[in-house]
């Protein structure tokens, strides 16, 4: 099993003909992800060719559903016009949108945030790597060479350090059922909560990787949930030991702000709840192997 | 971005709110001019990127022009929290009956802009928070229907009871706001508002961040960035579209991805070294970006290795191999180059950084562990 | 029984010492309606006083909640104030808002109701009389002398016309179990349906009054929803048949557009579902007598 | 309120929709100056608050200043649907490839702002959906978001093909949207929008009518009203609070109420009567409203009898009562009032009315039937 996506997903591509869009929909169609759709203004008729598949691209996420039957899309529009079009993909029915794009205003996102949560759908990011559930599919841009099908659920506010992690457990032959960048943005449609959640409820997930860092108290509140929740063993990650407090470390939300939200305070409440604590991102690979018995 | 009180106050007055005149000025002569047009008493302000102007010294009252001349004097040049003075604003001091907090920020719980307003202003409202958690109230603000009336008259009936100071104070909230999303802010702060003996209700001082991601669409924004009011390296790394913090170590770091940035510059410390900065190359990189990290790092006289960590997702090994070999055309790098790379394109990667006589590494600690050794022996 | 209100209503009144608040507090509370707050900006903490009653004034609707446990409003505050006074009494947890304030600018009126909605609470009106369940309460203008207990539900777009209706079933001896005028602006929290809807859940309504105007296609609405759901009689009415097109009668609402919207039209979809039609105000006492039996 | 194309042109300009230049002209004198400084062909179009100038003759195409000067003299003092023709808007005329439509209103049904667009534009939108809906897409605008950017692109990509034109008609829609909500519209409309030879999209007409609840929070809206192009007696209703629409009959209405006051005209027709008007009185009614009323009816010449209708709710029947009473001391009323009083206050109301000498009814039929028979017989 895998949480969010599955060999059912029908995903529709935002920015299908844009540097990335096209890149990475190259990359999902050759892990064999169902891409049904290309979503570009004005290219509407057009089509992509990916591998031996040949993709229609719609000038709107309306037409591509209504043509394709699509239920998730994958955002990689300019900032600019990103929180536009993660509306559309909401308003188009769909049941996830998964918003790459990095450098969407703040307050865009808060209203594009409440348009999704109106009508029912999922949003993961923006500014996230997406999701990947080996051997079913992937949806954003998390490589997939560095995973394999497994027990372990990995969940991360970064991209790149969700790599590191996840490419450790593959080589170390442990698998992942599915790895999850949920962003580093202060304004986030699915947060660890969400993840923890729906791991809880995938009985092939038998263990969880979560990757914080430092700003805000999401991994605090994520720890007590664990307490309360969930009996699988959940090994922790915490980035930014060394981060200077008030700066923001690249990640518009990675920001200590007074007392709160420090490294030190959010490996503390992890260890508090029961969570094992990596001190190295090697070490998660060793701490899962040791919770999984292996 | 942050931007300047003077600044913060054009803003504040285009949304409407009572703000006090004053201007700014960056000579002695310039401050003397500028009180003796205001009249009275005057406050003279250090226009400075952090806080703890006044137990620096950097804020004076004046009761003549001359000596409001004098404080520009003294102010102007002064270094606080290591940042040079090069402003100063001169305003009319206020009488003062009583001071209030009023901010707007982004909320990551509530998913929304919410205002922190508190009857006990003047102070720090991080510190009221920990010791008078009470005296102070919260009111997010749904980004579908934005400020609502009654909201804003709760927050004034919480800082006064007198219905004069409450509608005045109501107003304020919502200029605030107004304030606050025409600006695409992160912050917008009044600390204190005040209570003049007269009860008028007065901002008398400014405070506002700009959302980083919002200024390609404000122009008129953008343009208060104050270069001279930030470090050159951070100018250079802005201008090139790369995260970059400095800070004191000899490692120059040069990372994708915030997450794996941090991680590595933990990494470092935890090796026994000192990483010399923060740098995200960001996602989708190119050549350039990596030149420009380059130059940033080998800018530093501090720095005894470069190490780079790249993970390939959206960014391609290529793309920061190519930077490298590119780089090292360009400029002079006398440093040495500790380099990881996997990821997407890491075969095509490894293959031109051999080419050009470079060799990398695919695991994070053993070119952290070597790269902290260099530098320890160097 | 009764719709929307009864014994169980604890009212606050928005705009309390207003003229019309006031007025319509004393009449109110004369009637034996639970009016357990008042809510004027500024006079927290004095007291409104009717017949032996002292009843508290707040500041906000949401200290008269906390105080007094109110759970309906009814605002009487100015025009300009008004779609502010809707939402602050949505927000504040009442179930119930009866908006009596005429003349709301529309757009307001769009974002307001969308908010109440989104608060989960029922807009009665605005620019509406309120209602009344005879024996039990009043909640707005309607004036209680006219009406008794009795079996027949009363709704209404229009104001003075409803009273004409209700004060001739009265005096014909036959009580309703609840009058409801909906109002007669554009955009109104709870039209025909929804009242149509509760009559049919209340064993007591045995027959309903549907007294309507021109302009809109609610009322051919409203018919074909009778047609379908309702086993009592209906009885219906329009105001407007000499009314030219194109010119706006009193309410914002009342307005024939092109061919949509005349009396003609909605008298003759009244018919067709089944209605029978009042030619005249006194026709409508005569023929719920024929559909009571009476 | 309904206003001039060459104010809804005002409004659009703000909102930066493409309308083309022009100016109104009061006089043939100052419509040919305006088309010299215009140049090249015009068209002169009559400025009433009425729909069909085109087939009045109202609207004319000038191919020099002169021939704008003999339109303008001909359109000018013109009466067109009973309204007569003050100013004229001097406008270029464009060349035309293509006209298509686009509206928003408040659809009641949908509770929010409604887009209407259709590329058959240039002819009556109420004809286009009752033989081609098809050609209309109908797009709700929800209050909490505004016009998203992907509900503009959908309705442009409805009107045009080529991505020029969709990229200017998202424009267009966003645009009309700003003016829609900025000045509380109850209509807003482009018919046509017009694509030229050279591709470019205009507004070449402009639509607009103005919520009357929202013209006490827009000064400068309401300052378009134009008591010229109404009714006197329609400005003196207005101006007294009341809702009044003149009609042909001889019975004088004077009712609270809308829909009383509906039920009431249609009871005067049933009895074979003929309402001289449409009156409602309004809610919270006071004394000084019942004597205009009383004034603007008996201004009329052809009423020959007066018709009160009071159902007392928020009304209170003795304010009426005394307005009456009032009204008649102030003017001299030689036409006989019929008066039917009942609810709120009723009592002291029918005591008042007794001691001014008045006789008052308390059933409908009964005071409708009696003043209908008296005015057949007048």
């Amino acid at each position: 099993m895998s949480i969010f996506i599955d060999t059912s997903t029908r995903l529709a591509v935002q920015g299908i003909t844009g540097r990335d869009g096209s890149f990475h929909t190259q990359q999902m169609v050759e892990y064999g992800t169902n891409v049904v759709a290309g979503v570009t203004p004005g290219k509407g008729g057009q089509s992509f060719e990916a591998g031996d598949r040949s993709i229609p691209i719609f000038n709107t996420m309306d037409e591509a559903v209504q043509a394709t039957g699509a239920n998730a899309s994958v955002v990689y529009v300019p900032p600019a016009f990103a929180s536009g079009a993660i509306m559309e993909a909401a308003d188009s029915g769909v049941d996830l949108v998964v918003a790459i794009t990095e450098g969407i205003p703040v307050q865009d996102m808060t209203r594009a945030y409440a348009f999704v949560r109106d009508r029912g759908a999922r949003l993961l990011g923006p500014n996230c790597p997406g999701l990947i559930s080996p051997g079913k599919g992937k949806v954003g841009i998390i490589p997939a060479q560095i995973t394999t099908e497994g027990p372990v659920g990995v969940v991360s506010r970064s991209g790149t350090l969700t790599y590191e992690a996840v490419h450790q457990l593959t080589e170390a032959g442990i698998g992942q059922t599915t790895c999850v960048g949920i962003g580093g943005d202060p304004i986030i449609g699915t947060n660890f909560i969400d993840c923890l959640e729906a791991f809880t409820a995938d009985p092939d997930t038998r263990a969880v990787v979560m990757i914080g860092e430092i700003g805000g108290t999401d991994e605090q509140e994520a720890a007590a949930w664990v307490k309360a929740n969930m009996d699988i063993p959940v090994v922790g990650f915490i980035a930014g030991q060394t981060a200077p407090p008030g700066r923001t470390m690249g990640h518009a939300g990675a920001i200590i702000s007074g007392s709160a939200g420090t490294a030190e305070e959010k490996i503390r409440v992890f260890e508090e709840n029961g969570i094992a604590v990596a001190r190295r991102p090697v070490d998660i690979r060793d701490l899962i192997k040791e919770a999984l018995g292996l | 971005m942050d931007i300047h009180e003077y600044q913060a106050k054009e803003i504040f007055i285009k949304a409407g709110l009572p703000v006090p005149p004053g201007d700014v000025a960056t000579t002695p002569a310039e401050a003397e001019t500028l009180a003796k047009e205001l009249g009275g008493r005057v406050v003279v302000k250090a226009q400075v990127h952090t806080g703890g102007r006044g137990k620096a010294g950097g804020v004076k009252l004046a009761s003549s022009p001359e000596e409001a001349r004098g404080h520009a004097e003294a102010i102007l040049g002064m270094s606080i929290n290591g940042l040079t003075v090069q402003k100063v604003l001169i305003t009319p001091a206020e009488d003062i009956s009583s001071e209030a907090y009023v901010g707007v920020l982004i909320d990551r719980k509530k998913q929304s802009a919410t205002f922190m307003v508190s009857p006990e202003g003047g102070v720090d409202i991080e510190a009221v928070a920990e010791t008078n958690p009470d005296a102070i109230l919260r009111v997010p603000v749904d980004p579908r229907y934005g400020l609502l009336p009654h909201q804003a008259y709760r927050m004034a009936t919480f800082l006064y009871e007198d219905p004069k100071l409450v509608k005045q104070a109501t107003r304020v909230m919502h200029q605030l706001y107004t304030a606050f999303s025409d600006n695409s802010c992160s912050l917008a702060e009044i600390n204190p508002l005040i209570v003049t003996p007269e009860g008028d209700v007065k901002a008398i001082d400014a405070k506002v961040s700009i959302d980083d991601n919002a200024l390609p669409a404000l122009p008129e924004v953008a343009a208060y960035r104050d270069t001279d009011a930030e470090p050159p390296s951070e100018t250079k790394a802005r201008e090139a579209a790369l995260s970059f913090v400095k800070l004191d170590g000899n490692v120059g770091c040069c990372v994708n991805g915030a997450g794996l940035a941090m991680a590595t510059m933990d990494l470092v410390k935890y090796y026994g070294g000192d990483p010399a900065n923060f740098l995200d190359i960001g996602g989708s990189s190119n050549p350039d970006k990596v030149v420009a990290a380059l130059e940033i790092i080998t800018a530093d006289p501090n720095v005894k290795v470069i190490l780079f960590n790249i993970f390939g997702g959206i960014t391609r090994c290529d793309d920061v191999a190519n930077g490298i070999v590119e780089a090292t055309k360009r400029i002079d790098i006398q440093t040495p180059i500790y380099i990881r790379l996997t990821g997407t394109n890491e075969t095509e990667a490894l293959a031109i950084l051999k080419d050009a006589g470079f060799s990398a590494y695919t695991s994070m600690d053993e070119v952290v562990e070597t790269a902290v050794q260099f530098a320890a022996q160097a």
